[in-house]
């Protein structure tokens, strides 16, 4: 049990998949313009995080191990994730159509969000069993989300400044983020995992 | 009256209290004086030596940016020299000239002037040049050495190398003799090991009081923060106080005191809201004491200052007054 | 080997079966018409009309009618075949100008105070009327060319100058002109009357000398094309009609007719 | 004793320099009639009034130069004899056009003038005769925004009104119209009260007075103990502005909070300034029309500072010459008081029925705004009666994102200053937000 609570605050906190480990920080930077669009985002990569840590170590252990093919590890992950993206839409579609139209393409583009195939292979590697792989992945979308809505905070006050004309936009954003990624070292070795 | 002669016409209201951005850091600027005067007595010339290093390079970074920028000049309002100040204090009496200018730069031109300049950077300039610091010159931060004033000091034994929270941080052992009285008045007056301005509780209180008279800072901050501490403190201490350091000696050791009246109150980069100011104060005294008691750093309150920087937006969205007239509690 | 080739299709069978049931459960009425524009359009998903990717594009052009024309990539001929589909023609009139209906600079036109405020002309003009002595002219506070979107308009010695070519006659600077001093006008009239002030003479010449005086010098040289008529004191030009007796840019007194046709 | 102390503090508020000892000791003058009077048709809030006469006609004293036109205005009266040189359009106090009606009042007596009827027991009036009188009279709120009297006087059917608070709090610094008022008129006021009371069937009125006007505090409650009046009260309350703002009284007195965007009607109180219950009683009882008021004429740029009773259309130039003219190093003349008042390009402009101050203040009082960027310090959020959040709304406006700005309540923002008093950084907070409900109001209600 312990273990659990240590996967969880590792992923949430010590190595965040986006301030410590730089994983899916195209849908980071592209959608921290609005926090609705962010919970939105933020709520879509839980799910599908979630739901592909099951699957991929389901398919991992039962299909590409028993054959000895852990080479095809990433296509079948990216078929899995890209299917449940798919359905994500679908849902989304039918029961959101607001929160689909504001999210537009990112919510595609979570495919080939390295967050999410990352968690996929990091559970595989660090040999989680089943219920440890579900919690980390939910974790660490748990812990995606947090960057996302802080990022959006800072976004939001930082659209309001002026920084010099080369600066406006997505570059004084990166800058924000590197600042955001230095304070979250703070973090490093709270958990020995 | 000539046809040359106009009359200045602007909106509404047309007479002012008088308080200026100027004003304002020059009571923060007299308020950290003590904390200077304490580190000059027992660090000497190192600590002259970075601060005016420090707030030197911060005041030429921030002239050239602004002139680079083809932007009004503002270092008359001081904010550059108290963000000099701060990041000297939180440097170690032996650390290199070169390395503070590096931390000033960060401080004032990335952390700051990139941003637009006063009022727009959303983290605490000099907090973002001590982290950057911290984090690659690791070494010169933490550096062994002792202080002149260790020298002719009467209990020679006491000379330690680290400074106490680090002590805290590697000793395995019993460790009460770090609660004893004498070690916390020392921790108090400042007679011990650390940065140049984090040191004395004492002058950095003295500080703190004048700052709240002047209406500069209100109490919010300072005293949930501390009194976060001190309350998690007190809870480690009551389960197990050979393992863990007494409340007092968390309160005035490290750059709680520091932090906590001088970078947290920092107005730009904390909540406007009173209630949001309390929130801001427990969430910095939390992470401090969770970096402290089991993160790998000795120190957490720079880290947790500029992590509770990053939810102030999100905080003024959540900590709003509630409108004059809206009784029914419509937001 | 084999069983590689197998597992992998499996899976693929799997999901695209899962997907299959989830699409008929969940599936939305969509209006046919948003599929047929989106096939019309590249499917770049490149957000340069200013919406999320094509599909979004399709339905806005269908259901709330967005412009046809905004298509970057597609250019011209995926407007073409937009209208064409939607039956829809493009407005293809001749193209559209904004200009500026002022030239009182600072050197000809009169402050009366010495403003202290925002310098923005919807502020500015609130707080006693705007610091431009004449009522009705250019304050030059420059809201049009920050709201500009192709940064067409030129603050130039304190009034604003719409660069014709720049122009995309999009209009957001008619709105954010407090005095309404910007109109659209078609581009190849080129005589304009650079003034909007409807006082008498000797108010307009008290506080800019080169304000239209109502001496109806201009009407009468065109008097038989009726090109320009007085509207109060103001002489105004009308734009369905092009004015050629262009006599009347050196004949009128305060000089505020301007023929862009030659510089 | 009548006397109680207001119980209920509100949020904010500042303490600016009051220098109200400039005007405050002597008797209030009365101004010769000037030679040209240059009369206003807007005169008050709603639509403006039409003129009735033309060109070249001669007008007596106390004749209707302008008929309200519509149901919240109100008309205009000539303050003296003489012949309409000419109808003109002109700028107002706030710089907004308007139509001037030009009266020269050379060789013209004072005699010469429409009867009056004044009644000597206005008890006997039934209220409707009370209100027409009122209405006739163009009376209208004399403490600066001039809201027709007679429409505040008929609240709504089903709102009934329980308490009425006479306005004597004057909070605006230099202004000392209303204080002298109250110590030379005190029969005309308490009387006004009585009619008020009459009209609205109220019981209890209280006149609100801030404890920095103590002589008024004691010569209206030794007035009212002599004449032995029980149900009107004095409440003294803390000095400090915005005190005199109606919605912040209402809470200070009866501890009610008027809901966003509704009337003190919809708590059952009226709040009326005590110029305009003073005008009332010269309506109702003397039969006079609204045609002059005291303008305080005070600042360091004017040589002796005074209370003067001036005719309605008076140009400023003529209160500044009869005070002794303008000392060198004049920044600002402002009309009104320095917190809500408005600055003039020219002293040609000419008083209006809510004219309640002239000041002349030199570079030493006044302050210049730079648009600094905002530090959120959070001084303007503590010192917002109405308890918004100026820092992030001027924010907003200076991004001219005015939906979230109307999000965050800007149009209840009623521009009393204090915000932009206390601002360190001298951000013209104020213009922000005047812009916002400007953009706000234009747009299409959608």
């Amino acid at each position: 049990m312990i273990k659990l609570i240590l996967i969880v605050i590792s992923a949430v906190l010590v190595n965040n998949f986006v301030l410590s480990r730089f994983l899916g920080i195209c849908p980071f930077l592209g959608v921290s313009k609005k926090t609705s669009t962010a919970l939105g985002m933020s709520g879509a990569v839980v799910f599908v995080m979630t739901l592909a840590s099951a699957v991929t170590w389901l398919v991992q252990t039962y299909v590409l191990d028993k054959l000895g093919i852990g080479y095809m590890q990433t296509i079948a992950f990216i078929l899995i994730i890209a299917s449940l993206v798919q359905l994500v839409e679908i849902v989304l579609k039918k029961f959101l159509p607001s929160l689909h139209a504001a999210l537009g393409i990112f919510l595609p583009l979570i495919t080939t969000n390295c967050a999410v195939l990352g968690m996929a292979v990091l559970s595989i590697q660090n040999k989680y069993t089943f219920v440890e792989t579900v919690v980390f992945g939910f974790a660490s979308s748990l812990g995606f989300a947090l960057a996302l809505v802080l990022f959006t905070g800072l976004r939001e006050k930082i659209d309001r400044s002026n920084p010099p004309k080369a600066f406006k936009g997505v570059a004084i954003a990166l800058i924000t983020a590197a600042l955001l990624s230095m304070a979250f070292m703070g973090f490093s070795g709270l958990v020995k995992i | 009256m000539s046809e040359e002669q106009f009359y200045s016409v602007s909106s509404s209201p047309h007479v002012h209290s008088g308080a200026s951005i100027h004003g304002i850091m020059r009571d923060v600027v007299i308020a950290m004086i003590p904390a200077f005067i304490a580190s000059v007595i027992f660090f000497g010339l190192d600590a002259v030596r970075l601060t005016v290093v420090c707030v030197a390079s911060c005041v030429i970074f921030e002239y050239l940016s602004r002139r680079i920028m083809k932007r009004n000049q503002t270092i008359s309002d001081l904010s550059a020299v108290i963000t000099g100040m701060l990041l000297a204090y939180n440097l170690p009496p032996s650390f290199p000239t070169w390395m503070a200018i590096v931390g000033s730069f960060v401080a004032i031109v990335i952390a700051k002037q990139l941003f637009g300049g006063l009022g727009y950077n959303p983290f605490n300039p000099a907090l973002a040049g001590r982290l950057f610091l911290f984090l690659s010159f690791a070494f010169a931060m933490s550096g062994d050495w002792t202080p002149w004033s260790y020298i002719n000091a009467e209990n020679i034994d006491a000379i330690t190398t680290a400074t106490p929270l680090g002590m805290l941080q590697e000793s395995t052992g019993s460790i009460s003799f770090l609660s004893s009285n004498s070690n916390i008045l020392n921790l108090f007056l400042g007679k011990v090991n650390g940065c140049i301005g984090e040191v004395s509780a004492l002058a950095l209180i003295l500080g703190g009081i004048y700052l709240l008279w002047r209406k500069v800072i209100t109490w919010h901050i300072p005293v949930a923060y501390i009194g976060t501490v001190a309350i998690f403190a007190t809870i480690l201490y009551v389960i197990d106080p050979t393992g863990n350091a007494s409340p007092l000696f968390h309160l005035f050791s490290g750059g709680l005191m520091l932090g906590a009246i001088f970078m947290a109150t920092d107005m730009v980069t904390s909540p406007t809201d009173k209630s949001g100011m309390l929130v801001f104060g427990i969430g910095c005294g939390l992470l401090t004491m969770i970096i402290r008691k089991w993160g790998s750093y000795p120190e957490g309150v720079s880290f947790s200052i500029f992590i509770m920087n990053a939810t102030t937006p999100l905080l003024n969205r959540v900590c709003k007054p509630k409108m004059f007239g809206l009784k029914k509690g419509k937001a | 080997m084999i069983e590689t080739v197998l597992a992998i299709t499996c899976i693929g069978f799997g999901c695209s079966f899962a997907l299959a049931i989830a699409a008929k459960f969940f599936a939305v009425k969509e209006d046919p018409k948003i599929g047929e524009v989106n096939d019309l359009l590249p499917g770049a998903n490149c957000g340069a009309c200013g919406y999320a990717g094509c599909m979004d594009y399709a339905k806005a052009v269908v259901s709330d009618d967005a412009e046809l024309n905004l298509c970057a990539p597609g250019g011209s001929d995926v407007t073409a075949s937009l209208c064409e589909y939607l039956g829809k023609t493009a407005e293809a009139a001749e193209k559209q100008v904004a200009i500026v209906l002022c030239m009182g600079t600072d050197d000809v036109a009169k402050r009366r105070f010495d403003y202290n405020g925002i310098a923005d002309c919807r502020s500015a003009h609130l707080v006693g009327g705007g610091d431009k002595a004449c009522t009705y002219g250019c304050l030059g506070y420059s809201s049009c060319a920050t709201v500009c979107p192709t940064n067409a308009i030129e603050m130039i010695n304190g009034v604003a100058k719409v660069h014709p070519e720049l122009c995309i006659a999009c209009g957001k600077c008619i709105s954010a002109c407090p005095r309404n001093l910007i109109k659209l006008v078609p581009e190849k009239n080129t005589v304009h009357i650079l003034c909007s002030s409807k006082d008498k003479g000797p108010v307009v010449r008290k506080v800019c000398t080169s304000g239209c005086i109502g001496c109806t010098m201009c009407v009468r040289l065109t008097k038989e094309e009726e090109s320009i008529s007085m509207d109060g004191f103001l002489a105004k030009i009308d734009y369905t009609k092009e004015v050629q007796n262009k006599a009347i840019v050196e004949k009128c007194p305060p000089k505020c007719i301007i023929d862009t046709s030659n510089n | 004793m009548n006397i109680f102390k207001a119980k209920f503090k509100i949020h904010g508020g500042v303490h600016p320099k009051y220098r109200k000892e400039l005007a405050r000791n002597e008797e209030t003058k009365k101004l010769p009639l000037p030679k040209i009077l240059r009369i206003s048709t807007t005169q008050h809030l709603g639509a403006p009034s039409k003129p009735v006469v033309k060109k070249g006609d001669y007008v007596k004293k106390y004749q209707l130069l302008a008929e309200a036109a519509g149901f919240i205005s109100a008309p205009v009266h000539s303050p003296a004899a003489g012949t309409i040189k000419d109808i003109v359009a002109g700028t107002g106090a706030t710089g907004a056009p308007i139509t001037e009606i030009i009266l020269d009042t050379n060789n013209t007596s004072d005699e010469d003038l429409v009867g009056v009827f004044p009644t000597n027991d206005w008890n006997t009036l039934s209220p409707e005769t009370i209100l027409n009188r009122v209405r006739e009279a163009g009376v209208v709120g004399a403490g600066g925004a001039g809201f027709p009297t007679y429409v505040k006087l008929s609240p709504p059917p089903g709102k009934e009104i329980q308490t009425l608070i006479i306005n004597g709090a004057e909070c605006e610094p230099y202004l000392t119209a209303d204080y002298r008022l109250m110590m030379e008129h005190p029969k005309c006021l308490v009387e006004g009260i009585q009619i008020i009371c009459k009209v609205l069937n109220v019981q209890d009125a209280h006149i609100a007075i801030e404890d920095n006007k103590p002589e008024a505090i004691e010569i209206l409650s030794k007035y009212v103990e002599e004449n032995s009046i029980p149900n009107i009260k004095i409440a003294t309350l803390p000095t400090f502005y915005p005190q005199g703002a109606e919605k912040q009284q209402i809470f200070a007195v009866t501890g009610k909070q008027v809901p966003s965007g509704g009337l003190p009607s919809e708590v059952g109180v009226l709040v009326e300034n005590t110029g305009t219950t003073v005008a009332i009683y010269d309506a109702v009882v003397k039969d006079l029309p609204f045609i002059e008021r005291t303008t305080t004429v005070s600042g360091y740029g004017i040589e002796n500072p005074s209370n003067v009773i001036a005719p309605i259309g008076t140009p400023y130039q003529d209160l500044i010459d009869f005070c002794g003219g303008p000392k060198d190093g004049v920044k600002k003349i402002i009309s009104g008081g320095p917190m809500m008042g408005f600055a003039q390009a020219t002293a040609e402009t000419t008083t209006t029925k809510t004219t309640s101050g002239l000041l002349l203040l030199t570079a030493k009082e006044i302050s210049q705004y730079e648009s600094a960027p905002c530090i959120s310090c959070g001084r303007c959020i503590a010192a917002c009666p109405m308890n918004l959040m100026p820092a992030e709304l001027s924010q907003f406006c200076e991004a001219e994102d005015f939906e979230s700005a109307a999000e965050h309540r800007v149009m209840d923002c009623m521009e009393c200053g204090c915000c932009a008093f206390s601002c360190p950084a001298h951000r013209p907070l104020v213009q922000h937000f005047r812009t916002a409900k400007a953009f706000l109001r234009a747009q299409p209600k959608k």
